[in-house]
């Protein structure tokens, strides 16, 4: 490697020792020293991320860095998987996102865990958390991704669990484990087809492979493409397996701003933009991806109308947000779904945050329709939710517009199918801002509508990230898409350029705007609801019932879910338990091997005489049986009687 | 030479050391009772023959002719056996001592001041001090009285104990030496004379001090004569022993004591050689050249055989707790690190 | 040739040592007291090193003799070893004779 | 001569072993077995190994032997007692042992190229080199680490004999 030393292998390990230190010795450590730990090393990863980004922005760098003879994993006839990792535009961005949101998160947590039992415990599921996320970012090939993947995915069931005598709370642990577990399969599936293509599951050589034959499309391709694409809806909640995150929501909030709204669940997004060269051969697969995004984005957002518990609002919105990234991977704008990914971190994450702040600071109350008010009660947390909900609503010239706004111009610039996908973006966005002031109506403004409540504004170690989350999604997408596409073009290719496009750049003004006009547009709607008439939303629950108790049971998917598979799969697994394995099996192999040893004993047990010299007899015939064995040549021996066995004769 | 002139010569030999090993053992006997008589401040024996230098032939004489008991209930063969083991032990050890020049030999190469030249000399008279013991521990079993046992278990720890010590107390000097046999041991410590003894050029005396101490521990001398400590055990292990078979072991104590003083002479203090190396000049006369190591032999042994009786005659008796605690906690630790001093030095030039 | 420059076969050797070691066996088998079980073992083993001693010699190869010298440690060790369990199990079963000591459990 | 020297050395060894069998005495059966080990020294002697010799005097007889007379002492071994043991030993050990004695003894005698010792040869006839020498350069050299592992485990051997030889309420007596 020329150049300077980058020690890439130091970013994941410097918060694997803090995950040990603190996992090991935590217990007995004081509360101080874990922080230190715990918050020293995603720090210092942080910053050699920054490092690299710096170097990167001096050109000093030149990406890709793909740093060769990396230790070899396991090495099995053809197949060879080394822990090889690759540093290019993609990954620089995610870890830059991963480690930065990860570690202003961290110091959040100090505030917000301070007085939890388990303090240590949580900040070692956190570090552990950050080492697989970035094992997964960094990762040179599937399989490595796949450790990594695995990684978070129990990190993530770690952390939700985390308050695990809460019945709810291990339950949603297993739930977001076991649907985890369906996408994994998809994964695994796909880089299965990975191995039986390419003979390699190394990303730089499997796209060699494809440039190498270009006529190489379709068919198996597509078949791998969508297997991968399972595992990210599995990953990413999107349909049909979002259902997992919003009962995620059990976690502490600081891991649900971390894992479940800005870097997790973004892994599938990751995922799809890192293989991104076999779904461009794919268009069925793109296709698909588009669609599903579009639908989840959709879908999300309705639910996220009538939520009253301010988390699940938040889940569905990033469910629905995460529905946009895809959509922009399926129209293959791979650059700006990870723009969105990156903006998406910082207002989520920010929102996340401010509603732990509110949370915290009303003694853990999740209830919208008990909050209200706060506004006056504790500022920088009003302030800098007001800047989130912007940003997300996608108000000019927050982060979420470009990002957005890119999404969908390139899902308009993308034929027919783009067409009806950026109507259903629009909507999205129109019901995205609604439901978003919706939020920031009941809890801020009015009166308060919990009389024995007193809240109080969190301390600094919690608003210091909510400031600096604030000025990031205020700020975070004036780097503009045209600079943001061209550094990662090498990494995932370009996209379709506004002023070269049909339409030129008008168009794109156009759509803009009609997007901040369907902002403005749901936030009036929302002023009008909650804030001027109140009781206006309870009528029209009333006048259409039916779509209300939809919305407000979710589309009843997870009944369906239960009644479809849970249930039946649970009663064939009592059956199998109990009659196959239970009886059959076990109860028939202890009887019939305790017979055998019982009758094996009552024979044998003669022999055992507990005389020693007994014994000493036996052995010496073993001997004299053994010498008999090796000294006689019994080959010639039998062959004297006309016997051959296949052995050769001494 | 043929095989019989071999053998005759050999079995020459062999009686005449045994002849004058048993002599110097009777007279070591006079020795010890002259000297601790004037260290008692008293006169020891003089009456029979001048200054009493006959005294140990009818010593000898009248343990030959006192009556011969064999207490009912020993265990007879061992009873038997084990005065014979000591005594035997004792004195063959001895076949393997050069007690004199080497440079002048007989017809064909042949040594008259050595029974056999073994390039394992040392390890030989280890071996037989180590089966020495069966004689002690037997006698004291086999005489089924429990002084007897006592004793015997005693002196065998003892011995064994303090074996240790001296086989690690001689490793100095073999490193020195570089081989096992006495000859050589001997010559390479013959260049200067005093100089260049394993005592002084050797810097070997923390060697020879451990080999003091564990010498007197083997031959059950005081200040560790434990095993026949009479205020404690009446005899020890010979307590049952009378006339000629008490006569055997006490015999055997004293051969003992000659042969540790041939041990110590010829791998501490220069063998044959004469203490003033080069400045005396080999006389031409061939009796001389064979007679003046033998004399200086002699006189060496003599004077360690004189330290013997004098520590006797002047030191306490250990207690048996404290006896232990010496050869395990001070003379075995102390025995290594000579030997690692000694090795290191040896590496260093 | 007379008798005294005649050279011995090491196929003699061998044999003594085959005959010291079935002695040994026939010891162990027949022998009732277990410290002279014990010897026999011990007994076995010095047929062993016999053995290896007259290859050593055969092939003019030291390593038969460092296997013989080895052989003296462990059986050291071992002694050291049995000969405490022996002890103990006199306290046990205050019977040194094997046919009486034939239940694991007092 | 060494013909002469190894018969009766031989005659010793044997009648030893065969001794150690005859006696019902366990202290008998041990000075037997002494004689066996001296005598086998001297047949080392005679096929050139004068250390290992040395060495079987010293750790064979003087050591390990001396340990079993202490034990027979302290435990005061008396007598065999005809006790009613199993027969199996005489039923199937006694064919056992003669048919390995015999499987052995046919080998030695089908065993082409075997040497023969003649008296004062050396093991390896090289002019100066002791046996002495040869062996400590490999055992110093080559074999270091198991000579040296040896030594531990002979270290553990004596702690383990100490921890199971001492009397159960040895710690009350060294409390009072």
């Amino acid at each position: 490697m020329n150049g300077p030393s980058l020690f890439l292998p130091l970013i994941p390990l410097l918060p694997f020792v803090g995950f040990l230190l603190n996992g090991v010795l935590g217990r007995r450590l004081p509360k101080g020293v874990v922080s230190a730990i715990a918050l020293g090393a995603p720090l210092a990863s942080f910053l050699l991320v920054l490092r690299l980004g710096l170097l990167v922005w001096s050109g000093s760098l030149a990406l890709p860095v793909i740093e060769p003879g990396a230790p070899v994993w396991l090495s099995v006839g053809t197949m060879h998987v080394d822990f090889g990792t690759v540093l290019d535009p993609l990954s620089l961005v995610m870890l830059l996102v991963v480690t930065g949101v990860g570690f202003l998160i961290h110091i959040y947590s100090v505030g917000y865990m301070a007085h939890e039992k388990g303090y240590w415990r949580y900040f070692a599921y956190l570090n552990l958390f950050l080492f697989f996320m970035t094992v997964l970012v960094q990762a040179g090939n599937a399989l490595v991704m796949f450790v990594g993947w695995e990684g978070v995915g129990l990190a993530s069931y770690l952390l939700i669990g985390f308050w695990f005598q809460k019945p709810s709370a291990a339950a949603a642990g297993m739930k977001a484990f076991v649907v985890n577990r369906v996408g994994d399969f998809g994964f695994l599936i796909g880089m299965f087809l990975l191995l039986a293509t390419f003979g390699t599951l190394n990303f730089s050589e499997i796209a060699t492979r494809l440039a190498a034959n270009p006529e190489l499309t379709g068919g198996v391709l597509t078949a791998t493409a969508l297997c991968l694409f399972v595992g990210a809806t599995g990953k990413s909640a999107q349909l049909p397996l979002y259902i997992w995150l919003p009962d995620a929501m059990e976690g502490p909030t600081p891991v649900s701003a971390l894992i479940h709204a800005a870097t997790m669940v973004t892994a599938g997004v990751y995922m799809v933009a890192r293989t991104h060269v076999l779904f461009d051969r794919s268009p069925f697969a793109l296709a698909v991806v588009a669609i599903v995004g579009a639908a989840t984005a959709l879908f999300a957002a309705t639910i996220g109308l009538v939520q009253t518990d301010i988390k699940r609002v938040l889940a569905y919105s990033t469910v629905s947000q995460l529905g946009y990234m895809f959509l922009g991977c399926g129209v293959a704008a791979y650059s700006a779904a990870i723009f969105h990914l990156m903006t998406h971190a910082f207002f989520k994450a920010l929102l996340f945050l401010a509603a732990g702040s509110v949370i915290h600071g009303l003694g853990d109350e999740q209830d919208l329709r008990k909050m209200g008010g706060l506004r006056k009660k504790m500022p920088v947390t009003f302030w800098t939710m007001t800047a989130a909900v912007f940003a997300i609503a996608g108000f000019f010239p927050l982060a979420g517009f470009f990002s957005k706004d890119a999404i969908l111009y390139e899902a308009f610039q993308h034929g027919s199918l783009g067409k009806a996908l950026w109507f259903v973006g629009v909507v999205t966005a129109l019901l995205t801002s609604f439901y978003m002031f919706r939020l920031w109506y009941l809890a801020f403004f009015g009166e308060s509508r919990d009389p024995h409540a007193h809240p109080h504004e969190s301390p600094w170690s919690m608003l210091g990230p909510l400031s600096i989350l604030a000025v990031l999604s205020i700020a975070g997408g004036w780097i503009g898409m045209e600079r943001f596409g061209a550094f990662l073009a090498p990494a995932v290719g370009t996209i379709v350029d506004p002023s070269v496009a049909p339409g030129g750049k008008q168009l794109d003004y156009i759509l803009s705007a009609l997007a901040v006009a369907v902002a403005a547009l749901g936030w009036y709607i929302a002023h009008r609801f909650y804030h001027q008439r109140p009781d206006e939303p309870a009528r029209l629950a009333v006048a259409v019932p039916g779509a209300y108790n939809l919305l407000v049971h979710k589309y009843y998917v997870d009944e369906i879910y239960s009644f479809l598979i849970v249930k039946p799969l649970l009663a064939f697994s009592r059956f199998v338990l109990e009659w196959v394995v239970d009886f059959a099996i076990l109860g028939g192999a202890a009887w019939v091997l305790g017979g055998t040893a019982q009758l094996g004993g009552a024979i044998l047990q003669r022999w055992q005489s507990g005389n020693l010299r007994s014994y000493a007899a036996w052995l010496a015939l073993g001997a004299a049986v053994l010498l008999l064995f090796v000294l006689v040549p019994w080959t010639s021996v039998l062959a004297g009687f006309g016997i051959h066995l296949g052995m050769v004769a001494r | 030479m043929t095989i019989l002139q071999f053998v005759f010569w050999s079995l020459l030999k062999v009686i005449v050391v045994t002849v004058v090993l048993l002599m110097g053992v009777a007279y070591t006997v006079l020795l010890e009772r002259k000297l601790v008589g004037r260290i008692q401040n008293r006169w020891g024996p003089t009456r029979v023959g001048p200054f009493g230098l006959l005294q140990p032939l009818v010593d000898g004489a009248k343990s030959f002719l006192k009556e011969d008991i064999i207490p009912s209930g020993v265990y007879r063969p061992l009873y038997l056996l084990a005065p014979i083991i000591a005594l035997s032990c004792a004195l063959i050890s001895i076949a393997v001592v050069p007690f004199g020049s080497p440079a002048v030999t007989g017809p064909g190469g042949f040594h008259f001041f050595q029974i056999a030249d073994v390039n394992i000399g040392l390890l030989v008279i280890l071996g037989i001090t180590s089966i020495g013991v069966y004689g002690i521990a037997l006698a004291g079993w086999s005489s089924n009285n429990k002084y007897s046992l006592l004793g015997s278990l005693r002196s065998s720890a003892q011995l064994i104990s303090y074996e240790l010590a001296l086989g690690l107390s001689l490793v100095g000097v073999v490193l020195r030496a570089q081989s096992l046999n006495m000859r050589i041991i001997v010559e390479s410590q013959s260049k200067h004379g005093l100089l260049s003894w394993n005592l002084f050029g050797g810097f070997q005396f923390v060697a020879f001090f451990i080999y003091l101490m564990a010498a007197y521990a083997e031959t059950n001398r005081s200040p560790f004569d434990l095993p026949e400590a009479e205020s404690e055990l009446t005899a020890g292990y010979h307590t049952e022993y009378s006339s000629m078979k008490f006569a055997m072991f006490f015999m055997a104590e004293y051969a003992n004591m000659i042969m540790v003083g041939c041990v110590a002479t010829l791998l501490f203090l220069g063998g044959w050689t004469s203490p003033f190396g080069d400045l005396i000049p080999l006389p031409q006369n061939i009796v001389l050249q064979a007679l003046l190591p033998m004399f200086w032999f002699v006189l060496k042994v003599f004077s360690f055989l004189f330290l013997y009786v004098w520590v006797r005659g002047t030191l306490p008796r250990f207690r048996y707790d404290q006896l232990m605690n010496f050869g395990w906690g001070y003379l075995m630790p102390l025995a290594i690190l000579n030997i690692l001093a000694t090795s290191l030095w040896l590496a260093y030039k | 040739m007379s008798l005294w420059q005649q050279d011995v076969p090491l196929s003699l050797y061998l044999l003594l040592s085959a005959l010291l070691f079935a002695l040994g066996v026939v010891g162990f088998l027949i022998k009732r007291n277990l410290i002279t079980m014990f010897m026999s073992i011990e007994l076995m083993l010095n047929a062993v090193n016999l053995s290896f001693v007259t290859f050593a010699h055969q092939w003019h190869a030291v390593k038969g003799q460092i296997f013989v010298f080895f052989v003296m440690m462990v059986a050291a060790a071992e002694a050291a070893v049995g000969l405490a369990i022996i002890i103990a199990v006199f306290r046990a079963r205050s019977t040194l004779a094997v046919d009486r000591i034939d239940l694991m459990k007092l | 001569m060494h013909l002469i020297l190894f018969l009766v050395f031989a005659a010793f060894c044997l009648a030893g072993a065969v001794n150690l069998l005859l006696q019902t005495h366990p202290i008998n059966s041990a000075l037997s077995l002494i004689v066996v080990m001296t005598s086998l020294a001297v047949l080392y002697l005679l096929l050139g190994a004068e250390f290992l010799a040395a060495a079987q005097v010293i750790v064979y007889a003087g050591a390990i032997m001396v340990l079993f007379t202490f034990v027979v002492m302290l435990l005061n071994a008396g007598r065999e007692e005809r006790t009613r043991g199993s027969r199996a030993y005489a039923v199937i050990g006694f064919p056992a042992t003669v048919a390995v004695l015999a499987l052995i003894s046919t080998v030695i005698l089908h065993m082409q190229g075997l040497g023969s010792a003649g008296m004062g040869e050396s093991l390896t006839n090289q002019p100066g080199a002791t046996n002495l020498e040869e062996l400590s350069t490999v055992l110093f050299t080559k074999l270091l680490l198991p000579f040296e592992v040896t030594s531990v485990l002979i270290l553990i051997a004596i702690l383990g004999a100490v921890a199971l030889a001492r009397h159960p309420d040895a710690e009350k007596q060294e409390g009072k």
